[in-house]
């Protein structure tokens, strides 16, 4: 809150200004540092949730198979869980370091190597649909809220309204029915699309079409109320007032003021929405069978796959610190303000 | 001005960029609407094309490696085992053994190798190949991973010449006839430094078809042998397609996209009705389904382990519970028919050992009768009308299940209001495969829902029963199924493992199944059929496994996949001289019945416009002030 | 000086100037139609689920005792139709509205709870304790909160006491935010420098000056986030982690039911909808009621 | 043609009721300047905005507005726009949110230049536009590329004049172009806008609260009061024979320093304790006391400062914002620690235990410079007295404690305003209750922080009057904080100058204002506007 100023701090408002551009690398350092103290966090979190799971992890190995007391023993040696906790630990957090996330018990593969399997295929998806819903919900908002009351803001307010209020899944599930035969249901690509590169944009894109739509649908409504809202707050300001008095169009004014303003406080949510973003990819690609880290997740949870699903949740917990910490330096060069902070 | 700027053409980028995506998504779907691409596979570039839809995830298609159905199923088209199982009696038969012989010890193994079998590459197969694999097992412990119980046992493994091998055992093993191990080509993974590591594609095989590609999640790509020892497929290729929700591969079906899928629920297969082009597969089962009721788990040497209520000991309760389970309610209810009742351990396909309780034995679905018969057990009921345990405790029992598998989401609530009923109360707890398995094999359950595939021969399902079965002393080692263990029945097993006249061997399993059913430490509560379906304007069909009334996916072979038949392509092979060409009297052609499809469109579409209408008018409405004119 | 004994006391006093100050709010919100609407839905909403008990047989939900066939279409006997086992689809809406609404307003209430006090502290006490408690508050912000939410429910025993909490624990953060800048904002204000000046300390002017300040704030956020603690509520549900037993459905789970029963496949649009538009009035109802309480506190938001 | 002129100007705000503008005339001929003096809500600013049509959708203005004899009421929006900015410019109040913040100041002022004028400007014609503009409000080139933020607040006001001149407009409304700045600040600043108009010849019309600051300014003085125009003429008459009470009011309300009719005379319409009582022994000292703070950096916000109050005296302390006046008085009252040194009370230092301070803070009670925040607006008149009597658990009944405070707070009778919130009170009201509040405790000394600053003129003088009331009647010592050396001059016994954390001057009243010794001191005086027009140019000092 930067316009808050608690009382030692406003005897200081006063001092000269400060000047530009020292500090940047402070700052960037600062909020990389930050960045850094969540991922331990999630390594530690990580660690503390998967390993309080309950059920012996060596016996799930077997899948209720036959094994020796000895075959056993080799495994729990071999993945290092008849240790110390404390050192348990440690070998963790030296293989994540090393980029090591251990091997899928159900898989028998390294996690690391499932997960970049599904990798891609959740950032195409996340990334088309937040473009697409940022798009839509900032041009959407900047309408409504620069015409407070008008038909446009009324009904566009009140469809974004309800589309946020409806589940992922649920939405998800009506698109699949009202749409059956219109366009694939599931998976990411046909399996008998031709390997070159176009045809297989062109199924992608194909296949995309409903998980992006549900994405999109239960997402931009979020963008276009804080944009709306955020609009409607500086719509107050006397600077807005200054452009007009300066002669400037109603729609000048907006572009070229109102808006650059109002978008401050709607990018810092776009990034910060993302672990929402995430949970929808979940829901999503559960339903559309899409071959993403989010249905890796659903799976893994599913199968009882402990490391898998310790992987998924620092990989995705990772993704979305890195975002946001990319957002605050974003944040920087966008608000000059901040600049200066 | 700048700032604003770049701002802008952020923007733009932005919306470009969704308009990219959006585009070719436009395009695409006004080009390839879903019966274009019906038409378009049937005549596809690269030949025949099966494309199986399949719900079931390939774990790893590494032979030594792979566990699941799915990632076996694969692989047995893949490479040819030494024997497989017939498709009429699935009884075992020569594969890439043509014949073999075993010692008068019972300890040595001879197998004789089809001098006529190349690998998909050309080089020859041979029983070097084999003892290769053998061998490799026997020395890396990585590589005993999916198959290693087979030899846990054996003590060496030779080729005594290209076509000969030999297998010594430690001690006789009656599994040695129908060893489920893929034979590997040796000069393909000898090479290969790790042996758990993802094979590379395509994979040298000797099967009906080989593994071109393997799409992680997404779909696995086969291609026909021409060099197949049987004679080539029909099919060029088939792609295993890959749907995690079953429900998306019956669209994929009805919409063409693919040619054959399994399993379906009932209600699927009943929704599948009525589709012209659709055939539907209803396929008598050899699996069985049960309520285990936890007699006291313990050990192999009698030490008690888990945490089941001790209650369940007492016979009586256990037979009341069972009493208190409706096996018609459950195959009308949770099969929708396609499924037969409950009767003994062996299910009713395998005619001759199946069993049938008669006259006094009969415990008929009966709530009052099972009340009594807990009255007289002491078992009083307190205040919430819960019974009270012989110590005074509720009974509350935990109900295990297999999360999202159709038959425990389903017949389980069932169970837990027949138990209320007679005054039990049941907490289900769903839980993941691999839980499910852990916890029932330490007899960390109450009650838990099961279920095994019996073979022709019952031996092996009728051991999961012995006291010899029970776990070790750790909880971990064998795969026990109810914890029974009971004198007469391991003497009634020992007799029959040695009794060689049929009649007479039929006649112990039968006494044994009855013991079985008075324990009640198990519950049959139905034997549920295998419902697929497959286009019929694409294919006329595949061979089924027991031929004419069985599966055509996950058979105990690859029958149905080696066989089958595009459409104009001539009968229905048949692997089984015993019997006919025709598909079996089970597989219904689908009625005419109108589809209701387009009433569920317009009905879910009307109403979300409805719903999105209203609710969107009645918050403009509530925003409604008189718009501003500024400008 | 001596004072009339006429005179209300100073307990009356404050009462009726706080009975003074709701019936502004109260008139100020009644202008919101769309407010109004909203309570109007809830207000019927939660009574059908109180009344459920008593205006139907909850013996209908035992799936033994179910009349209908499979996947019936809606009749007069079963106005929404049946589930797969024949379970009147009405009557579970109506006993799911019970479970929904309640884990939506305890984990609400949890969440909100440990929010208003972590963003309250952190505002209030100094830079140490600030900062602490800001870096754990942002970090559970940007923690995708649906899989921390999953690996929580997968720790903990199956059921509605842990869809509460694994709601509560992760959907905090915001509402600590919020207050906090809150809290900020009141701190900034002079008369609390007054308080401190007269001589109050922490507890005096947290609770006399910062809590009554954030409260309708706070109240604004739990009625907003009601209804995403319902949404997560029934996403958690549909991926199977909720209340597995069939006597205790939530909306959530009727949707799984549904999916897994093939609802889609089998044309049973009446499995499907009602679940899920019982969610989205439901949400919808509360965001009409926060959003029109948010503009009672804001003027700003104010039409006009 | 005169350049303006209103004709029987009426505004009003529908979702208001009340006419902010009534009936007004006024004529504006070019190169004339007219100040328009009047309080807060008097529709002062609501006029200037009409000017250009710039008020919100729900004003709805009745009469004419001539601009070079064009109707601004009547003109199509394409019209207005290209009057905008060309024909009349405004520079608005608090530059501080009329900038856009996310823009560099560069661009916004040449904004203006590039839509408005005929032929294109190339970007480096532009540039140099600019920076002749900048040149001309005396600001080097470089702060156009700085952000509003970067800017102090005169820089930003000198951004907005210099943007108002963008386009050469033959009307400039300046709309409390001072108001939020220092003395100094605002000297320099007012004759720029003096040389600027007079230089361009440009009409100007100035808004402000401060008839000083307008006398000082313009030729021509208008005076509102509520909506209406109650007087007008040359400046010298209006305030040196003002016609209106209203005008009275406000011309009293700014005493001259060094004018011994309103030495410890404040305006005020109640009567004045007779004899200034003589100071008691030492209450409160503090000798060599340092605060610093280490944000960003280190600022010495107060350096080494003694300084004593004795009982029953009271002590102005005045500076510009910044100089650490604020801080100190903050460090007196325990709210924020020295870093060294100390402050005494009763020849004791002041304990820095919870417990102790508390005891301490009943001795020592604060009146903030905004009543409006300094009162919790949930909390009833009676609630905000009896607070501290809580806190202290002050023995005896609340109820009579509380009217007590109040009588003696004069707000009479107490039983009418206990119910009262603070939103229906007036601004002198809430400065009341907020000194009743402090007096409930019985304290020795008041530290009051700018207890004026905030309200209307006509306020003033009351609030000042009772300052003086109860030190006469209940031997209260303060210490008052402000900026304005009238009030100083109106009530206090001593006066201590800050400067950068230091006291540069401290002694008498009479003996420092009359007879300043430091350089800051005179600058100060120096720059106090004074009811006669100037002639001098301040903007060197």
């Amino acid at each position: 809150m930067s316009d808050i100023l608690t009382p030692t701090e406003e005897a200081l408002a006063e001092a000269p200004p400060p000047t530009r551009g020292g500090g940047a690398l402070r700052y960037v350092l600062t909020k990389i540092g930050g960045g850094l103290v969540s991922f331990a966090l999630v390594i530690v979190l990580g660690f503390l949730l998967f390993r309080a799971l309950p059920g012996d992890v060596v016996a799930t190995m077997f899948r209720g198979r036959p094994a020796t007391p000895e075959m056993i023993a080799n495994l729990k040696h071999q993945y290092g869980l008849d240790l110390p906790l404390w050192q348990q630990f440690v070998n963790y957090v030296g293989d994540l370091l090393r980029g090591d996330l251990g091997d899928s018990y159900v898989y028998r593969v390294p996690v690391w190597q499932k997960i970049e399997e599904r990798f891609w295929p959740t950032v195409l998806l996340v990334g088309v649909s937040t473009l697409i819903s940022v798009a839509l919900g900032l041009w959407m908002g900047t309408r409504s809220g620069w015409r407070r009351g008008s038909r446009f803001d009324r009904i566009s307010t009140g469809v974004a309204l309800a589309l946020w209020s409806t589940p992922t899944f649920w939405l998800g599930m009506l698109l699949l029915a009202a749409t059956t035969g219109l366009f694939p249901t599931a998976g990411i690509v046909y399996s008998d699309t031709p390997p070159d590169f176009f045809s297989q944009a062109l199924d992608i894109a194909h296949h995309m079409v409903l998980p992006t739509i549900t994405m999109v649908a239960v997402t931009y409504a979020q963008y276009q109320l804080v944009m709306r809202s955020s609009l409607i707050e500086e719509m107050g300001a006397d600077y807005l007032t200054t452009a007009r008095a300066k002669g400037l169009r109603d729609d000048e004014v907006r572009r070229k003021h109102a808006v650059p303003n109002a978008l401050l406080p709607t990018v810092t949510l776009v990034f910060l929405h993302l672990g929402f973003v995430i949970a929808g990819a979940i829901s999503v690609e559960t339903v559309f069978s899409w071959p993403g880290l989010g249905r890796l997740t659903y799976d893994a949870l599913r199968v009882g796959d402990l490391p898998l699903l310790q992987g998924t949740f620092v990989v995705l917990a990772g993704a979305v610190i890195v975002m946001n910490v990319f957002a605050d330096l974003l944040y920087r060069v966008l608000d000059p303000r901040v600049r200066a902070a | 001005m700048i700032i604003v700027r770049s701002r802008l053409l952020a923007l733009g980028v932005t919306l470009m960029a969704s308009a990219l995506v959006t585009a070719p998504v436009a395009v695409s779907a006004s080009a390839s609407p879903a019966p274009a691409r019906a038409a378009e596979a049937t005549s596809g570039q690269d030949g025949k094309v099966l494309r199986i839809g399949v719900s079931r995830e390939v774990d790893t298609l590494n032979p030594f490696m792979s566990i699941t159905l799915m990632g076996t199923s694969i692989l047995r088209s893949q490479f040819e085992f030494l024997t497989t199982y017939s498709q009429g009696s699935m009884t075992p038969e020569g594969a890439l053994a043509e014949k073999w012989e075993t010692s008068e010890d019972k300890l040595t193994w001879t197998y004789h190798i089809r001098k006529d079998v190349k690998w998909s590459d050309g080089k020859p197969v041979t029983a070097k190949d084999a003892a290769w694999t053998f061998q490799k097992m026997l020395d890396d412990e990585t590589a005993r991973t999916a198959n290693g119980s087979y030899i846990t046992q054996w003590e060496s493994v030779t080729a005594t010449d290209d076509w000969t091998l030999k297998i010594k055992t430690k001690v006789p093993q009656a599994t040695m006839d129908a060893l489920d191990i893929p034979i590997v080509p040796e000069h393909v993974w000898s090479k290969m430094s790790d042996i758990s590591a993802a094979p590379e594609f395509p994979m040298v095989g000797n099967g009906p078809y080989y593994i071109t590609e393997f799409k992680e999640a997404q779909f696995t790509k086969m291609k026909a042998n021409k060099n197949y020892w049987r004679g080539a497929p029909k099919v060029d290729e088939i792609h295993f397609v890959y749907y995690s929700n079953s429900d998306a591969a019956v669209s994929a079906l009805q919409s063409g996209e693919v040619d054959l899928i399994n399993p379906l629920t009932p209600t699927q297969y009943d929704a599948l009705q009525g589709e012209p082009d659709i055939q539907l597969n209803n396929a008598q089962n050899r699996r069985f389904n049960e309520l285990l009721i936890n007699p006291g788990a313990a050990t192999n040497d009698g030490t008690p382990i888990g945490n089941g209520n001790p209650a369940l000991k007492d016979v009586k309760l256990r037979q009341a519970i069972a009493q208190a389970i409706d096996t018609k309610t459950l195959v009308d209810k949770v099969w929708s028919g396609y499924a037969t009742e409950a009767a003994g351990y062996i299910p009713p396909m395998f005619k001759d050992f199946a069993w049938e309780p008669t006259g006094d034995q009969v415990r008929k679905f009966d709530l009052d009768a099972a009340n009594k018969a807990l009255d007289e057990a002491g078992y009083k009921k307190g205040q919430d009308g819960v019974r009270l345990d012989k110590q005074g405790k509720p009974l509350n029992l935990r109900l295990l299940t297999h999360a999202e598998r159709d038959i425990d989401e389903n017949a389980s609530p069932f169970i837990k209001g027949w138990l209320k009923e007679i005054g039990i109360e049941v907490t289900i707890e769903p839980k993941s495969d691999n839980q499910v398995n852990e916890e029932t094999t330490r007899g960390e359950y109450d009650l838990a829902i099961s279920g095994w595939s019996a073979n022709p021969d019952p031996d092996y399902v009728l051991s999961l029963q012995t006291c010899a079965n029970r776990p070790n002393a750790d909880g971990t080692g064998a795969t026990p199924d109810s914890f029974l263990c009971n004198e007469e029945y391991d003497e009634l097993y020992a007799k029959q493992l040695s009794e060689f006249d049929r009649s007479k061997r039929i006649d112990i399993v039968k006494q044994m199944q009855a013991l079985l059913y008075d324990e009640a430490t198990l519950v049959i509560f139905g034997y549920d059929n295998a419902l697929e379906a497959f286009r019929k304007d694409k294919f006329e069909g595949f061979p089924q496994q027991p031929t004419g009334s069985g599966v055509i996916m996950f058979q105990q072979s690859y029958w149905g996949l080696l066989g089958a038949t595009p459409k104009g392509e001539g009968p229905v092979p048949v692997y089984d001289g015993s019997q006919g060409t025709e598909s079996g009297e089970d597989t219904t052609d689908a009625a005419a019945e109108e589809s209701s499809n387009t009433g569920l469109i317009l009905g879910i579409v009307g109403g979300v416009l409805v719903v999105v209408l209203v609710v969107g008018l009645l918050v403009a409405r509530g925003r409604r002030k008189t718009a501003d004119d500024r400008e | 000086m001596t004072v009339p004994k006429n005179q209300p006391s100073p307990r009356a006093l404050a009462w009726r100037r706080r009975g003074a100050a709701f019936t502004a709010g109260w008139r100020e919100f009644a202008k919101q139609r769309a407010g109004l609407v909203g309570l109007g839905l809830l207000a019927v909403i939660v009574l059908l689920a109180i009344l459920a008990p008593v205006i139907t047989d909850r013996e209908g939900l035992d799936v033994t005792k179910a009349t209908g066939d499979r996947m019936e279409s809606p009749s007069w006997e079963f106005l929404l139709g049946t589930d797969r086992p024949g379970r009147s689809v009405l009557l579970l809406t109506l006993w799911s509205a019970r479970i929904s609404l309640t884990v939506g307003f305890v984990a609400t209430l949890l969440s909100v709870a440990i929010g208003t006090i972590i963003g309250i502290l952190a505002a209030h006490y100094g830079r140490w304790v600030s900062a602490g408690l800001m870096r754990i508050t942002d970090f559970f912000l940007v923690l995708p909160s649906l899989v921390l939410a999953i690996a929580l429910s997968t720790v903990l025993e199956r059921g509605i006491g842990t869809i509460i909490l694994a709601i509560g624990l992760t959907s905090w953060p915001s509402a600590a935010r919020l207050v906090r800048a809150q809290t900020l904002t009141i701190e900034a204000r002079p008369y609390i420098e007054r308080a401190r000046a007269l001589g109050g300390g922490h507890f005096h002017v947290i609770s006399k000056h910062v809590l009554p300040a954030v409260l309708p704030l706070v109240f604004v956020n739990t009625t907003l986030a009601v209804g995403s603690a319902i949404v997560a509520e029934s996403t958690l549900s549909f991926l199977g982690l909720g209340d597995p037993d069939p006597m205790r459905p939530s909306w959530g789970s009727m949707l799984r039911s549904a999916w897994l029963d093939s609802a889609i496949i089998a044309g049973a649009w009446w499995y499907l909808l009602p679940p899920g538009i019982a969610i989205g009035i439901v949400v919808l109802a509360f965001t009409m009621c926060g959003r029109a309480l948010e503009s009672v506190l804001n003027p700003r938001l104010r039409e006009g | 043609m005169p350049l303006l002129e209103l004709r029987d100007l009426s505004v009003r705000y529908r979702n208001r009721g009340v006419e902010a503008v009534r009936g007004v005339n006024l004529t504006l001929d070019a190169g004339e300047t007219l100040g328009l003096a009047g309080e807060s809500g008097c529709g002062k600013s609501t006029l200037a905005m009409s000017v250009l049509r710039l008020l919100p959708p729900n004003a709805d203005i009745s009469g004419e507005i001539l601009l070079d004899g064009e109707d601004v009421t009547t003109m199509k929006w394409g019209r207005l726009r290209a009057v905008r900015w060309t024909s009349a410019a405004i520079v608005f109040q608090g530059a501080m949110h009329a900038l856009n913040p996310v823009q560099r100041v560069r661009d916004q002022i040449a904004e203006p230049i590039e839509l408005h004028s005929k032929t294109e400007y190339s970007a480096s014609a532009l540039r140099k536009r600019v920076h002749e503009l900048l040149a001309q409000v005396e600001l080097p080139a470089e702060k156009g590329d700085s952000y509003p933020h970067e800017l102090s607040g005169g820089q930003k006001q000198r951004v907005m004049i210099a943007m108002a001149l963008a386009c050469e407009p033959r009307l400039v409304i300046a709309d409390e172009p001072t108001t939020a700045l220092d003395v100094i600040v605002q000297a320099q600043v007012l004759a720029l806008m003096s040389d600027l108009v007079a230089e361009k010849d440009i009409g100007l019309v100035m808004i402000s609260h401060d008839l000083a600051v307008l006398a000082s300014t313009c030729e021509r003085l208008a005076v509102m009061y509520q909506g209406s125009l109650v007087e007008e003429g040359l400046s010298a008459e209006v305030i040196t024979n003002p016609q209106h009470t209203h005008t009275q009011t406000l011309a009293a309300a700014f005493p001259t320093v060094g004018d011994p009719g309103s030495r410890y005379a404040p305006a005020t319409s109640t009567t004045l304790p007779d004899a200034v009582p003589a100071p008691g022994d030492e209450l409160l000292r503090t000798s060599d006391l340092h605060v610093t703070f280490r944000t960003r950096g280190v600022t010495h916000a107060v350096a080494g400062v003694d300084l004593s109050v004795r009982r029953g005296e009271i002590v102005a302390l005045v500076g510009q914002s910044g100089s650490g006046k604020t801080t100190l008085a903050r460090t007196i009252l325990g709210l924020q620690e020295p870093t060294s040194g100390q402050v005494t009370y009763d020849g004791k230092p002041v304990p820095r235990s919870t417990r102790g301070l508390k005891a301490y803070r009943r001795q020592v009670q604060l009146v903030l410079q905004d009543p409006t925040s300094a009162l919790n607006p949930r909390h009833s008149v009676y609630e905000s007295i009896a607070e501290g009597l809580r806190i202290h658990k002050v023995p005896g009944d609340e109820r009579e404690h509380v009217a007590a405070a109040l009588d003696a707070a004069e707000l009479r009778p107490p039983q009418e305003f206990m119910p009262l919130l603070p939103h229906q009170l007036s601004g002198g009201q809430r400065q009341r209750v907020v000194i009743a509040g402090a007096l409930a405790l019985e304290p020795k000394l008041l530290v009051a922080d700018e207890p004026v600053a905030s309200l209307d003129a006509s306020v003033r003088g009351e609030i000042l009057a009772l300052l003086l009331r109860l030190r006469a009647n209940l031997g209260l010592a303060a210490l008052v904080i402000t900026h304005d050396l009238g009030l100083a001059w109106n009530i206090a016994d001593r006066v201590a100058v800050m400067y950068q954390g230091e006291l540069v001057e401290v002694g008498p009243v009479d003996e420092v204002l009359n007879d300043p010794k430091h350089d800051y001191t005179r600058s100060l005086l120096a720059a106090l506007p004074t009811t006669q027009p100037k002639e001098t140019d301040l903007a060197s000092g």
